[in-house]
């Protein structure tokens, strides 16, 4: 194997984050170009279903993860537990803060409409959510973000990857169905 | 609006009232107001709370499930009222905002909060597919670690006292307030009676007590005055104060 | 590769400490004599000098190693790493290990009321706490404890100088009264 490659692969081997490309060529004291190179070569060497462990881009760099279909064998030797479910109102929350970061808790609770101190508590246990200091605002909130565990979880390389969130605007349909309810309410209340 | 939806899901409060306005089981009065055939001025929840409590201290019994069923919707109620009594000052202060412009708003609010929604679902899909994924979480061998781990970094202190908090007994929830609470608002009606017949006109900054508890029972005494007819309650701002003043005439002396 | 050679390759990969070469042919649910040949095929795979990384033989069985002429590029940059903080969830889930050790990934769950798989993850990226065997109960548990790296970083020389519990009067080795304390507080914190 290209002897640089070698190297890359005791580094990614070796750290439990993913290492972002511009860090593996420092560490090997290379160009980037030379690093991207090596790269090129490590990801041949595991293409699917060469190895039990693969390589992946997520969270802003790269790292190893065991192959899927591996996967069981290993969760039985290990006893590792897959993590728990993620409710209804914890998805909801995450992906209001995942967009919106940094973001308080009366702003999740505004666009949810309900407070979110236990969902947020919840994702923060979960390592899904984290505070990242505090407003400049009266108060001085906290601010809540996503972090490296929230990437890795969904398979995303950053926050960019999220699909933009006019993809999940309502239909003009839907919409102009919910604005004539909300005509007619208006209405009766009116009279 | 949820209100509506416990009073279906959740067990039936046993209580009958015995009101100037209704008389009947309570549940049913909760459903006779959220269909609007009861006013929810005419209702005084404070009469309500303590039915309630002398019914638990007739009966003897104890039913969690009941009790917290009544708290949720004498919980409802108050919030409806309170929502109708700022009413008056929201419309003033937007007197332009027709039904039309607060349907549009609300429209707005619902349409962003449904991209979240949808979004949470697509995350749900990123989730099935990739939080199963296996990573390696070892530590770096000793020989391998540059940055070498300091001996007594940090304090073992920290560990008990980051266990200590978990070998505390956990408090038994107080709920004797909940009793308290409907004297003290009777008491408190009584307190504020007099001085409307003496003064005329008061603030709640000026009578209010020192204590949040204290504070709130004096809010609802307020919001009973105001329901009965007997003080007109002013607030020209958000968060300031509220200016009460008599509406009622006084008594006439007689002789 | 072979596939069951890849199945070995996660497994190694994946698990912290010397895998027992009876325990992979257990883990893979094959003969000893599968086994044997899976591991050899993997040893050829990973003879010195072909890859970053190299399959060791040390007490207690076999595991993956960094090559010895990459061992400088792996300290260059665990030397730029920057040290993580413990936050307080952390620190409690670690307290709870230190002082029940050893003790289930469930059992800290129970104490602590809150799922703690991603703290104790955590805990052992940093090497503070360990996976020492498996619990004789049902479904074989996974048990962790504390290990040298956890013992130099709080400046103890072993377990029994953990502090007393001063405002419980309980020395460090009544594990006995921590541990049905903790429980008992669980039970009442979750009516």
């Amino acid at each position: 194997m290209h002897p640089l490659a070698r190297r890359l692969e005791a580094l990614l081997f070796i750290s439990s984050r993913p290492i972002a490309a511009d860090r593996l060529a420092e560490a090997c004291a290379c160009t980037d170009e030379e690093g991207a190179d090596a790269l090129q070569a490590l990801r041949t060497e595991y293409a699917t279903g060469v190895h039990g462990i693969e390589i992946r881009d997520v969270a802003g760099g790269v790292t190893f993860a065991v192959a899927d279909d591996c996967a069981e064998d290993v969760r039985r030797f290990t006893g590792a537990e897959k993590p728990d479910e993620l409710t209804p109102a914890l998805l909801e929350t995450l992906a209001v803060v995942a967009y919106l970061e940094p973001v308080t808790r009366a702003e999740i609770a505004e666009v949810r409409g309900v407070s979110s101190e236990y969902a947020l508590g919840a994702l923060e246990e979960r390592g899904l959510v984290e505070q990242q200091g505090r407003a400049d605002t009266p108060g001085a909130p906290v601010l809540y973000g996503t972090g490296e565990r929230f990437l890795r979880l969904f398979g995303l390389t950053s926050r960019n990857e999220l699909p933009p969130l006019e993809e999940f605007s309502l239909g003009a349909d839907e919409v102009d169905e919910i604005r004539s309810r909300l005509h007619a309410n208006a209405e009766r209340r009116a009279q | 609006m949820r209100a509506e939806a416990s009073a279906v899901a959740a067990p039936p409060v046993m209580l009958e009232l015995d009101l100037d306005v209704f008389d009947g089981p309570f549940d049913l009065l909760v459903t006779l107001i959220l269909r609007d055939e009861i006013d929810i001025w005419e209702v005084r929840v404070s009469r309500i709370i303590a039915e309630y409590v002398v019914h638990l201290a007739d009966t003897g019994e104890f039913d969690l499930d009941a009790t917290s069923q009544f708290v949720v919707l004498v919980a409802a109620l108050l919030e409806m009222k309170s929502r109708l009594l700022l009413e008056e000052d929201v419309e003033e202060e937007f007197e332009d905002l027709d039904p039309d412009e607060a349907a549009r708003q609300l429209l707005e609010r619902l349409v962003r909060y449904s991209q979240f929604r949808n979004a949470a679902g697509s995350l749900r899909t990123a989730w099935e597919e990739h939080s199963a994924r296996l990573y390696r979480h070892a530590p770096v061998p000793a020989g391998l670690l540059r940055r070498r781990v300091v001996d007594g970094a940090l304090s073992a202190g920290v560990l008990a006292d980051a266990l200590t908090p978990l070998l505390r007994e956990p408090p038994v929830p107080d709920t004797s307030h909940l009793a308290d609470l409907a004297v003290s608002l009777v008491k408190e009606l009584r307190r504020l009676r007099l001085i409307l017949d003496d003064e005329g006109e008061f603030t709640f900054a000026a009578v209010a007590p020192r204590g949040r508890l204290e504070r709130a029972v004096t809010f609802f005494a307020l919001l009973e005055l105001h329901s009965s007819g007997e003080a007109r309650l002013r607030q020209t701002r958000h968060f300031g104060d509220i200016v009460v003043s008599r509406i009622t005439a006084p008594a006439p002396v007689i002789g």
